[in-house]
């Protein structure tokens, strides 16, 4: 654990200064109130428009494999974009994070979830898709690999609306 | 007991806890003002944090896609009946807001 | 005309006391006083729904108010007149706007998804229909079958003669 | 022919109540009944999901939504957002006017003598001499005895209503329209279902009954109108129409004002005479189901998806 958090300290300060998030896995990073741990918000990650960057931001070099061991569960017609519910759920072992990207949305990356040592998936979330799109869900796990899963989302309107 | 977190948190035999959250907060997104063309951004949620016995277990990293009024659930392991897990959030202006929610 | 006589008599069961007449809406000038009412009040496909003062103009629930005591739309029989002039961008417009034709909600239209409960017309030009019968099918399907879930789009003004046409152009040509 | 045509229709004419103006019914008025098994005449799946053991046999035996009246997801999951509303009704409930006194005070802590009230409104009410709703019996309540304005479509009525409805979870659904105003109330309502209205000269069965409850108004898929009331009020994620207060939680009146309002119908007061009928009918078609409070506008949660039982 601490070999991980360390190394993407000092590859995130390279990485043109973004300053990835360090504080999550039980660092006592504080600001503002006491006991809790403010992680430092990667902004240029949450302002990227395409999965390519968001991807390079996060997780620099490393490519996420498709795996079958995570359960991206999303409704397949969502009648309501905005309010789309998302859980995901793994059999993988050693979960750091879990990240959701929406490639078709303005802002593609929706969030990271990060586990602390007692941490379990399944995680759920409720987001905004502004249109029909793929989600993609990437798991992170202890031995620094990146798997993912990817499904779709036919997000409509209703069909009375005044 | 805050007024905008709102928790409920249940150990099942194997000592996991589901933890379910609600944040009262309007999560708007940013928009391009049509008279000046300048980017206002929005305001929401950006950390959602949860403490278990000085811990930090788990920490959700949110963007503008999170819906209004944040739903969020999540499972710690080691946890029994009684504990307490602090909640907190902090958004774009800087307010938060935090919670003790007790496990049942 | 003849053929269209047997649903109407399977019409004795519901209460309609109006008269079916022939009406050339085709040619409706401009002087349609209940189009210009509705339009002068609200103009559909925008942000806003259609005004509560205007839908006072049509039946409505509460019989304690005028609204309440209107009688329903007759079933107006129309002709089409002259070659059918229309923009497929603007009938797309007009199709798929939740607060203009709403087409979509009921139908799959060409290059779009939509509801599922009236036939697909996204293949709708193979079908190779007379400029007619899909021109008396919007304007008031209720001459083909009282009770098919569908606007009454002519009687009710929802849609005027261009827009029709518009509708038609996009769906008859296959679309784009 | 047509002469002779119109004269048949005019004498074949059922003697409505309307007298002289004839309104357009969509079909089929004459085979509802004021009961929630009465479905199996219009969608034929109300043995799919008559008790939620059915619905847990149903899901198991993998039918989709509409083969169980959308009663799977929509309705039988409780709701986390909900219970906050439940929260925030149990304290208005309990809290002081400006007179001293609280709900509580007359019907006890925790609303005591009222657990079960919530599953046989409406009815009639000598007071406001006509058939009210139980929204409008908490603005006449709160009005004489706590000195407050909380008319029917306020935050606090709406709180309430949600709280009294928690309190009778788990109730059947029992109103008598088999007599007297009541069922004057339930036979209007009926029809006025069933009145094509607005714009698009739709009626309210247009989109609940037969062909358009088995497929998709565009995103959407409306459910037959059977058994639906037990669930109101839900917690509607928030969703404000033009002269709304409340924007989440959506009483039976609200929803058919909402549901006026997007089909380009005249929308109705949440309170009046139509509204009131309108809901002793749906309610009426409800008898006979479990309620169950509080519950959610649907697709909020992936609990249907992961069908991790009831």
């Amino acid at each position: 654990m601490k070999m991980t958090r360390r190394r993407v300290m000092r590859g995130a300060v390279g990485a043109g200064g973004l300053r990835l998030l360090p504080g999550g896995l039980g660092v006592g990073l504080f600001c503002g109130s006491a006991t809790t741990v403010a992680a430092p918000w990667p902004r240029s990650a949450f302002d990227a428009t395409t999965r390519d960057d968001v991807l390079r931001l996060l997780f620099r070099d490393k490519t996420p494999v498709p795996s079958n061991a995570i359960q991206l569960t999303v409704p397949e017609i969502a009648e309501n974009g905005s309010v789309v519910p998302v859980t995901v759920a793994t059999s993988l072992s050693g979960v750091q994070t879990i990240t959701l990207l929406a490639p078709g949305n303005p802002r593609v990356l929706m969030g990271q979830y990060v586990l602390g040592a007692r941490g379990h998936a399944p995680v759920s979330v409720r987001v905004r898709l502004g249109k029909s799109q793929d989600i993609v869900a990437i798991v992170g796990t202890a031995d620094g690999k990146l798997h993912s899963a990817v499904k779709p989302v036919k997000v409509t309107l209703g069909g009375c609306g005044g | 007991m805050s007024n905008t977190i709102r928790g409920r948190a249940k150990v099942s035999a194997n000592g996991q806890a589901e933890i379910r959250l609600l944040i009262n907060h309007p999560m708007t997104i940013e928009r391009i003002d049509p008279a000046t063309g300048k980017r206002q951004p929005g305001h929401f949620i950006e950390e959602i944090s949860a403490v278990h016995k000085g811990e930090t277990v788990f920490s959700a990293l949110c963007g503008q896609a999170v819906s209004q009024n944040p739903f969020l659930a999540f499972t710690v392991a080691g946890v029994e009946k009684g504990d307490v897990i602090t909640v907190h959030w902090r958004d774009t202006k800087g307010e938060n807001d935090r919670a003790d929610i007790t496990v049942a | 005309m003849r053929q269209f006589a047997k649903p109407l008599l399977a019409v004795a069961a519901i209460c309609t006391a109006a008269a079916a007449q022939a009406q050339t809406a085709g040619s409706i000038s401009g002087g349609d006083e209940m189009l210009d009412r509705i339009r002068a009040k609200w103009q559909p496909g925008g942000a806003e729904m259609i005004p509560q003062d205007v839908l006072t103009m049509f039946p409505c629930h509460d019989e304690e108010l005028p609204c309440g005591k209107i009688p329903p739309p007759p079933v107006e029989r129309v002709t089409f007149d002259g070659p059918l002039q229309g923009d497929a961008k603007r009938g797309e417009a007009i199709a798929t706007n939740v607060r203009y034709g709403n087409c979509i909600a009921c139908h799959i239209l060409p290059g779009h998804e939509g509801g599922t409960i009236g036939p697909s017309l996204s293949e709708y030009s193979k079908r190779g229909m007379p400029l007619e019968y899909t021109y008396q099918r919007i304007w008031d399907v209720r001459a083909f079958n009282p009770y098919a879930f569908m606007p009454v789009y002519g009687p009710n003004r929802v849609l005027t003669d261009q827009e029709i046409r518009d509708v038609m152009v996009f769906i008859g040509t296959g679309g784009k | 022919m047509n002469r002779l045509l119109q004269l048949g229709l005019l004498l074949t004419l059922v003697a409505t109540v309307h007298a002289q103006v004839q309104h357009d019914f969509w079909p089929g008025r004459e085979r509802v009944i004021p009961h929630v098994s009465g479905d199996e005449m219009w969608s034929g799946t109300y043995k799919n999901w008559k008790d939620s053991e059915a619905v847990k046999k149903s899901m198991a035996a993998g039918m989709m939504s509409r083969d169980i009246n959308f009663k799977d997801f929509r309705w039988l999951e409780k709701s986390f957002d909900g219970e906050l509303k439940v929260d925030m009704g149990r304290e208005v409930f309990h809290r002081k006017s400006s007179n001293g006194r609280s709900c509580a005070t007359c019907h006890g802590e925790n609303g005591e003598k009222l657990k079960g009230w919530y599953a046989t409104q409406p009815r009639f009410s000598a007071k406001a001499n006509r058939v009210i709703v139980a929204a409008t019996q908490i603005s006449i309540c709160a009005k004489e005895h706590l000195s407050e304005d909380w008319p029917e479509n306020t935050r606090n009525n709406s709180l309430l209503d949600m709280y009294l409805a928690y309190l009778s979870d788990g109730r059947d659904v029992d109103i008598d329209v088999t007599s007297g105003p009541m069922k004057e109330a339930y036979e209007k309502g009926r029809d006025l279902f069933f009145k094509r209205t607005g714009h698009f000269h739709f009626a309210c069965a247009s989109c609940h009954t037969g062909v358009t409850t088995q497929s998709y108004l565009r995103g959407q898929r409306p459910s037959t109108f059977f058994g639906d009331a037990a669930h109101y009020p839900i917690y509607h994620f928030p969703y404000r129409l033009p002269g709304d207060d409340v924007e989440d939680i959506f009483t039976l009146q609200h929803q058919i004002k909402s549901c006026q309002m997007l089909s380009r119908m005249l929308p109705g007061v949440e309170g009046s005479r139509t509204l009131t009928a309108i809901e002793v009918f749906l309610k009426a078609s409800a008898n006979g189901y479990k309620m169950s409070i509080p519950t959610q506008e649907y697709n909020m949660s992936t609990g249907y998806l992961l069908r991790d039982g009831l």
